[in-house]
């Protein structure tokens, strides 16, 4: 078949993540001439650092990791932003692989066929790619990491407490195309605000882009006249529809980074992408030389995902209990979400 | 929900989205009448988004955040006329240059001087005392922000500015027969430098009717196209200001009348929804055959021959 | 009004003078250090082969070039002329071979164009056509100030642009080549406003081909060769054939006899043939012509009533809707242009450099515009470039095409050579049916002595020719037998030793006459 | 005679073009705090400065070449096509289809049928706005511009429906993506370098329109008709038919790019939402590059490589001197820019020619649309 045969269930971090101490440990323990050399990290980004969304979620999360460690002696970032050609994403990782970079992150599934082709001629080189958990196992690769989110439970969550503030009954979601990620949380937060309040109306509009902020704000604007009293949305174009849900009054749910700067009276909670737990893991495999052949995937359960709530917004304790209860369902596993 | 709720949504934000198109699009008919194509709208728009977001930003004035974008897209038409017009570039290729200088000029100094996205406070509504409340059309037409309105105002501005004053006459003469107007005294570079100027600075308003009335946001890239269309629009309208106008609503409708069709949840797939504006436009085109000629000049620089 | 000003109230030229005017064109010496004068009260004739550089000189006059030498005198004042303004201001107009008019204005707002307006930024059109209809007035033009041009003939275009001249104070106009256009009518209420103009004191400069319009209506005439001045002689001592030796540089054959009409069958018979114009209104009704191999039938009509569509109808160029068009015994009616070109009929079209020539392609290119895809031009749908380029050199020196090379773009050429590349192409396939609409507009005449001997050859090995035309001169000296066109229908047709200018003007101006 | 000299200095006006664009760019740098010469040390190095990087600007040039050989075509024919987004992602469609088909077929086969179809697909996409043009006048800027949009919108659903890679199908996150193509039906490649043979291609096909353009029947009428529709019609030529042949082909040679991307780079497609994640917006660069080489198919060809030099190149220097891409779309405006201003030049000093030369025949300007070169018409 044409297709190449997909990852087995690799093993998914179960644990919460490592103590914060202990990625940055290694100082002590290498040679001091190895010491000498910063851990060189590249990381390949479609959007840019700083869009409130996916690509800024792993930046921050680096930006974290490299603190930990003891700043840029101990590990120097560089990174190619606006990668959305995948043509020329492929280029980038060839080019820092065969810079020396010792781990090559290349942040979005498009780049999967490429990592495919080039981690091969680069043994010495790790790679890790996202959002999916495919390592290339099958294909003999060892040197491909893999990382993604359970987007749809902080979706979930998102869901409960909406369908528990709305009052008129009718919630608005904002999506860029139906898939991945952002179809993810989407199905999430449809199951967390309809196990809530079975009589909710979720009216969920795809906008077909990443970047049209206006078709993304009008979006809002069509939900609000159809009566929604609460808004979330995903991906970067969704600023646009902030401003909309902040001017009608209505609340908002972010993901993937905190919005709440945006809309600081009106955003309710964000679903926050913790990627440094993924990143610790993968830079103690490297230093103990293993370049590849794990796949994370980050969950409330192992505080990958975190529940992020403005402290600008009182929240009703019964509706935080609710919140509480969803997160513990979620990490017991007492609740399973739907996502086909 | 009921049906009138249903017209009423997309009436309204037919008319709002409309507002951008109709700043951008009257400018490039300006320019296009005078038989300048512009294809470096979309990239004067997101110059003009982010100078009158980030000037607005830092002085918290409204007012000066317009002149921003006013004073940044006058420059970009500027620049626009004098590599038309003098050095006599090839009208289609250099807007591609405009485009892609604005493109990544407007995103450039949003990371140096933002950094990261930011909200103001836009033009808020205006809800116009007695118009604005008859019931439904009050709802539909008149609680709009100010620069929606300054939008719908500019269609019978330009209308009168182009059919009726001495202004317009040249316009028209240097766009259809610029040989006739330089034997008669008329400057053909002076006009083209008005309405390529003049072009620039409304594409800076539409984009600062984005960044700071209808999304009071910035992001790189946020027009997404929008200039595209704009250009396209002038084409539709054959242009004239009110065929622009009725290029923009239909097209803006039909928008908002797909997002309504995924609210309602009509089982259609969301692809075929969003490509209804574009299959719409085409389509109108077609059964109302446009028999106009566009300007005879329109992408030929102007050389007396010598 | 004082001694020194015109009825339209602005002030006199009494004299302008151009001294040593060069300009240099790349490649082409233009003007060669011109001296010109004119003074008011005079029509002041410029006379001189396609390409003498009259037009360019007028340019200079007017602004619109700047030369490379040269001085201009008013009222032996220095002055310098930049621009078409600065031109204006002086008091000058021009009226240009080709007109200056925007199609899609009115006839006001192309008056007003470029002239302040009493309204400030507002136009002021009624004010204009209230003017426009004084100088009207004043000077007899008939004009609806609130048309638009495009729906204009060809001679109103032409008083619009008087009008525009007028409106402007011109004192001095120049007139390059108006007459090129226009129907003996027309030229004839054309001179009785420029005599009037003269005798108001205007200051007249006119360029035409046709000498005995230069006799009629000129004081003075200036010949120009090859960029240089000849000379200026008062138009009293000399006479047509003089000026037309002094101008050529040698004899030129003003007229011509015809040889016995060597009539065959008839080659191409129109039936009741009807067709609609492009604003979709009648044009042609229900014409009915026979033309027989060895002829030469001349169709004159005043512009716009039909020609046009009747040579476009028969070349599939126009949708008939009524009648048919047959070629020998087939009927050809609604075949595709191509189609009927491989017929071999061959078409002159009157607007040669819109509908007969490609200006960006070679001369070679254009010699075989027609026969392109059929061989030996093409074979398999590859063109053959070594026969195009053999054929093509073939023309070049047959007809004696100036031109630098086969590989020259058309558009350079002068408007005598275009005119002989079209020729060639069409004469060159051994036609069976010539339609020859308007062949020697524009053309000096060498040229058209030239186009008329071909046409001529052509008769003589029993090609049958459909002759438009619009100069009446034209059509009595070559024609075997004139058929006369009015609003669409024939009305009527005259051997040609039957025919006399007074007897086609009654039928063109739609008379029937009596006999028929 | 013209001297080499001085069609050397026309070929290399360009260039000149470029440093002065990117003198305005080392301003920019300058400020952004880095250093020009490391920069743009980085970008000649991304460009040529190995094997590997000669190889990625022949990868990138080859789509710019097949989109501008669609360009020089309807140019000719004075048809404007901004479609080449749309047409690539139609003609990308068509061809992976084939692919994920036709398993059981020998690699060549399906390569060549995917060609085809690529080709096929295009030629839709683009003879719908000729075909719009020719018969109802509606402008073909405006239906192009639609067109992408509309491509995009099917790609999206085309990739998250009937064409989805069976194992995500199955997965929570579907990827919009397809299945990847099998090895035999790769384009074969240069290796180590990502050198495929959709660049050997691209320029026999230059060679091929300039063939078509100048040596045919069938091109001698697009430009006829191009050059003056009331003349070629005249001269037996269907104006409307052309038309659209003419905007039929620009789109196919567009569509056969979308092709090449598919079975010479990526292997499949995948979508993320936008027209220029699959195209890396060869769709528009395609007509800069055709223009860069004077609407003539064999210039377009180091164009496309000048053109194709700076954007791979540009990408390292972003890499190396660490500054936002967003400075790189700024600085291609500004050669863009830049080099169609310095048209101007070329001309004047043409000018000054024809006044030594009186034979000279140069090509006159791309502003004035159309032109011919020395080498056209009969040998
Ligand atoms: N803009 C121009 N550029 C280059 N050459 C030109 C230009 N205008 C005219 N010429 C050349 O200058 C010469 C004089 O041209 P001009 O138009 O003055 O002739 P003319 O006497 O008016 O001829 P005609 O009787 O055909 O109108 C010709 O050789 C012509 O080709
Ligand atoms: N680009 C154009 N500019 C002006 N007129 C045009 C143009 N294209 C076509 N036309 C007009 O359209 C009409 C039809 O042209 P033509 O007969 O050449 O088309 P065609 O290719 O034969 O079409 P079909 O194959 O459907 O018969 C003519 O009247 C022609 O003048
Ligand atoms: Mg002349
Ligand atoms: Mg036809």
């Amino acid at each position: 078949g044409g297709a190449p045969a997909e990852e087995p269930a690799a093993p998914v971090a179960e644990e919460p993540a490592a103590p914060a101490e202990e990625p940055a440990a290694p100082a002590e323990e290498p040679a001091a001439e190895e010491m000498m050399e910063a851990f060189k990290v590249a990381i390949i980004m479609p959007s840019s650092i700083t869009d409130l969304a996916f690509s800024q979620s792993m930046f921050d999360a680096l930006l974290a990791v490299q603190a930990e460690m003891g700043g840029e002696e101990a590990m120097e970032i560089v990174y190619s932003e606006g990668m959305f050609v995948v043509d020329d994403a492929a280029a980038a990782i060839r080019d820092y692989a065969s810079e020396g970079y010792n781990l090559v992150i290349a942040h979005g599934s498009q780049y999967g066929s490429s990592l495919q082709e080039i981690a091969p001629d680069f043994p010495e080189t790790s790679f890790a790619w996202g959002t999916t958990l495919n390592t290339f196992s099958d294909d003999g690769i060892t040197n491909v990491f893999a990382y993604e989110a359970n987007s749809q439970e902080g979706g979930y969550v998102n869901g409960v407490i909406a369908a528990s503030l709305s009052e008129a009954g009718v919630i608005g979601v904002v999506g860029p195309i139906e898939a991945g990620d952002a179809s993810l949380y989407v199905k999430g937060f449809v199951a967390g605000a309809e196990a809530t309040n079975p009589d909710v109306v979720v009216n969920v509009n795809w906008i077909g882009s990443f970047s049209d902020v206006a078709l993304a704000s009008e979006a809002a604007s069509t939900h609000v006249a159809a009566g929604a009293d609460v808004l979330t949305g995903t991906a970067q174009m969704v600023v646009g529809a902030i401003g909309v849900a902040e001017e009608n009054g209505a609340l908002w749910f972010g993901t993937q980074s905190s919005q709440t700067s945006l809309a600081p009276d009106i955003v309710v909670a964000n679903q926050v992408y913790d990627w440094s737990v993924v990143l610790d893991e993968i830079l103690a495999l490297i230093h103990e030389g293993t370049y590849g052949g794990e796949a994370y995937t980050i969950t409330l359960a192992n505080g990958g995902l975190v529940m992020d709530y403005n402290s600008g917004y009182t929240l009703p304790d019964d509706v935080k209990a609710l919140a509480d209860a969803a997160v513990a369902g979620i990490i017991d596993g007492s609740i399973v979400i739907p996502v086909e | 929900m009921t049906p009138e709720l249903v017209i009423i949504g997309i009436l309204t934000s037919g008319i709002r989205l409309a507002t951008p198109y109709l700043y951008a699009a009257i400018g490039e008919t300006f320019g296009q009448r005078s038989g300048v194509l512009n294809l470096g709208v979309d990239g004067q728009m997101l110059l003009g988004a982010f100078a009158g977001f980030y000037v607005a930003f830092t002085t918290g004035s409204l007012e000066l955040g317009l002149l921003a974008a006013i004073l940044v897209g006058a420059v970009m038409g500027l620049a626009m006329a004098f590599v038309t017009v003098n050095l006599q570039a090839e009208q289609g290729i250099s807007g591609i240059g405009f485009y892609l200088f604005g493109l990544g000029m407007s995103e450039l100094l949003f990371k140096m001087l933002l950094g990261t996205v930011e909200t103001v406070k836009g033009f808020p509504s205006l809800h116009i005392p007695f118009l604005g409340d008859i019931p439904v059309l009050g709802e539909i037409f008149f609680q709009h922000n100010v620069m929606v309105y300054g939008a719908f105002l500019l269609v019978p501005v330009a209308w009168f500015v182009l059919n009726k004053t001495t202004l317009g006459l040249k316009i028209h003469s240097v766009g259809e027969n610029p040989e006739a107007a330089d034997s008669l005294g008329v400057s053909v570079a002076r006009i083209r430098y008005f309405t390529i100027i003049l072009g620039g600075i409304l594409s800076g308003v539409a984009g600062a009717s984005l960044s700071i009335a209808l999304l009071n946001v910035f992001q790189q890239n946020m027009t997404s196209g929008l200039g595209f269309i704009a250009v396209a629009l002038v084409y539709f309208g054959a242009w004239r200001p009110w065929g622009v106008l009725a290029g923009a609503l239909l097209f803006s409708m039909v928008n908002s009348l797909q997002l309504w069709m995924q609210v309602l949840n009509i089982p259609i797939p969301t692809e075929i929804a969003i490509m209804l504006p574009y299959i719409l436009t085409i389509v109108v085109l077609v059964i109302t055959v446009s028999r106009v000629r566009s300007p005879s000049a329109l992408t030929k620089p102007f050389d007396r021959g010598e | 009004m004082t001694e020194n000003k015109l009825p339209s109230g602005h002030t006199r030229i009494d004299t302008l003078e151009l001294r040593g005017i060069t300009k240099r064109f790349p490649g082409v010496l233009a003007n060669d250090n011109v001296n010109f004068e004119v003074r008011s009260g005079e029509v002041h004739a410029l006379l001189g082969e396609n390409g003498a550089g009259k037009s360019t000189l007028m340019k200079i006059l007017y602004g619109l070039y700047d030369p490379s030498d040269g001085e201009v005198f008013l009222n032996g004042k220095k002055i310098t002329i930049e621009s078409p303004t600065d031109a204006i201001n002086h008091g000058i107009g021009m009226i240009h071979q080709h007109f200056m008019l925007v199609e899609t204005l009115t006839v006001a707002e192309n008056v007003a164009l470029g002239l302040p307006s009493s309204r400030g930024f507002l136009t002021d059109l009624d004010k204009v056509s209230q003017r426009i209809l004084e100088l009207a007035e004043i000077y007899g033009l008939k004009i609806d100030p609130d048309a638009y041009i495009w729906q204009l003939s060809v001679g109103q275009q032409q008083r619009v642009e008087i009008i525009k001249a007028l409106y402007r104070g011109a004192a001095l106009l120049i007139l390059d080549e108006p007459t090129a256009v226009l129907t003996p009518q027309e030229v004839d209420e054309f001179f009785i406003i420029m005599r009037q103009m003269v005798a108001d004191g205007h200051a007249l400069i006119f360029i035409s081909h046709k000498l005995h319009e230069i006799m009629d209506i000129c004081d003075r005439v200036t010949v120009l060769r090859d960029g240089a001045k000849v000379g200026t002689k008062n138009v009293s001592d000399i006479t047509k054939s003089e000026l037309a030796n002094w101008m050529v540089g040698r004899e030129v054959i003003m007229t011509r006899d015809l040889d016995e009409i060597n009539r065959g069958p008839s080659r191409l018979t129109l039936e009741n043939l009807a067709c609609d114009s492009d604003r979709g209104t009648p044009a042609l009704r229900d014409v009915s012509l026979k033309i027989h191999s060895g002829e030469i039938l001349g169709l004159a009509g005043i512009s716009g009533n039909g020609q046009r569509e009747l040579a476009e109808a028969i070349t599939g160029l126009r949708e008939v809707t009524k009648g048919k068009v047959i070629l020998e015994d087939e009927d050809i009616t609604h075949f595709a242009p191509g189609k009927i070109t491989e017929r071999m009929l061959s078409y002159i079209p009157e607007e040669r450099m819109r509908d007969g020539m490609i200006k960006n392609f070679t001369i070679a290119e254009n010699m075989v515009l027609r026969e392109h895809h059929i061989s030996p031009f093409a074979e398999k749908g590859f063109l053959m470039l070594k026969t195009i380029a053999r054929h093509s050199d073939d023309l070049i020196d047959k007809f004696g095409v100036k031109t630098p090379s086969r590989e020259t773009k058309a558009g350079s050429l002068s408007g005598g050579n275009i005119q002989k590349v079209v020729l060639a192409r069409e004469i060159s396939r051994k036609p069976r049916v010539i339609v020859a609409a308007q062949p020697t507009r524009g053309l000096d005449v060498g040229a058209t002595e030239y186009v008329h001997a071909q046409l001529l050859e052509q008769r003589r090995d029993g090609t049958a020719i459909l002759m438009i035309s619009e100069d009446l001169d034209e059509i009595m000296a070559i024609s075997d037998r004139i058929a006369v066109i009015c609003e669409g229908e024939i009305m009527g047709i005259v051997p040609r030793y039957e025919a006399t200018p007074e007897k086609l003007g009654l039928m063109m101006a739609g008379v029937v006459p009596e006999e028929n | 005679m013209r001297s080499r000299l001085d069609s050397l200095l026309d070929a290399l006006l360009p260039v000149f073009a470029t440093f002065a664009a990117l003198g305005v760019g080392a301003i920019m740098l300058f400020i952004l705090r880095v250093s020009p010469v490391e920069a743009y040390g980085a970008l000649w190095e991304g460009a040529f400065g190995s094997t590997n990087a000669m190889a990625e600007t022949l990868v990138k040039a080859t789509p710019l070449l097949l989109v501008g050989l669609g360009i020089c075509i309807a140019f000719r024919a004075s048809v404007i096509n901004i479609g080449g987004e749309g047409q690539m992602i139609i003609g990308g469609i068509l061809a992976t289809q084939i692919g994920l088909t036709f398993t059981d077929w020998p690699g060549w086969l399906v390569i060549f049928a995917a060609m085809v179809a690529g080709f096929l697909g295009g030629a839709l996409w683009g003879g719908i706005p000729g075909f719009l043009k020719a018969y109802f006048r509606v402008n073909e800027i405006l239906s192009t511009v639609m067109m992408n949009a509309i491509a995009v919108q099917v790609m999206n659903y085309m990739l998250r429906g009937p064409m989805i890679d069976p194992a995500q199908a199955e997965k929570a996150s579907k990827i919009p993506q397809t299945a990847r193509l099998l090895e035999a039906f790769r384009l074969p490649r240069w290796a180590p370098t990502r050198l495929h043979a959709g660049f050997l291609i691209a320029v026999v096909l230059a060679i091929l329109v300039y063939i078509l353009l100048w040596r045919t029947t069938l091109g001698y009428r697009i430009r006829a008709v191009g050059q003056n529709p009331h003349a070629a019609r005249y001269g037996g030529i269907r104006v409307r038919r052309h038309i659209v042949t003419a905007l039929l082909l620009s789109g196919a040679f567009a569509g056969l790019a979308g092709a090449i991307q598919v079975y010479g780079v990526n292997y499949r497609m995948i979508t993320d939402g936008s027209a220029s994640g699959f195209t890396g917006s060869a769709g528009f660069n395609g007509i800069v590059a055709a223009l860069f080489g004077q609407l003539h198919p064999i210039g377009t060809i180091p164009a496309s490589i000048f053109f194709g030099a700076l954007l791979v190149g540009a990408n390292k220097m972003q890499r190396v001197v660490q500054i936002p891409s967003a400075l790189i779309t700024a600085l291609n405006g500004l050669v863009v820019i830049f080099v169609v201003s310095s048209e101007i030049w070329r001309r004047r000093r043409q000018r000054q020619r024809l006044s030594r030369d009186e034979t000279d025949d140069a090509p006159p300007s791309i502003a004035e649309n159309i032109n011919t070169s020395k080498e056209e018409g009969s040998a």
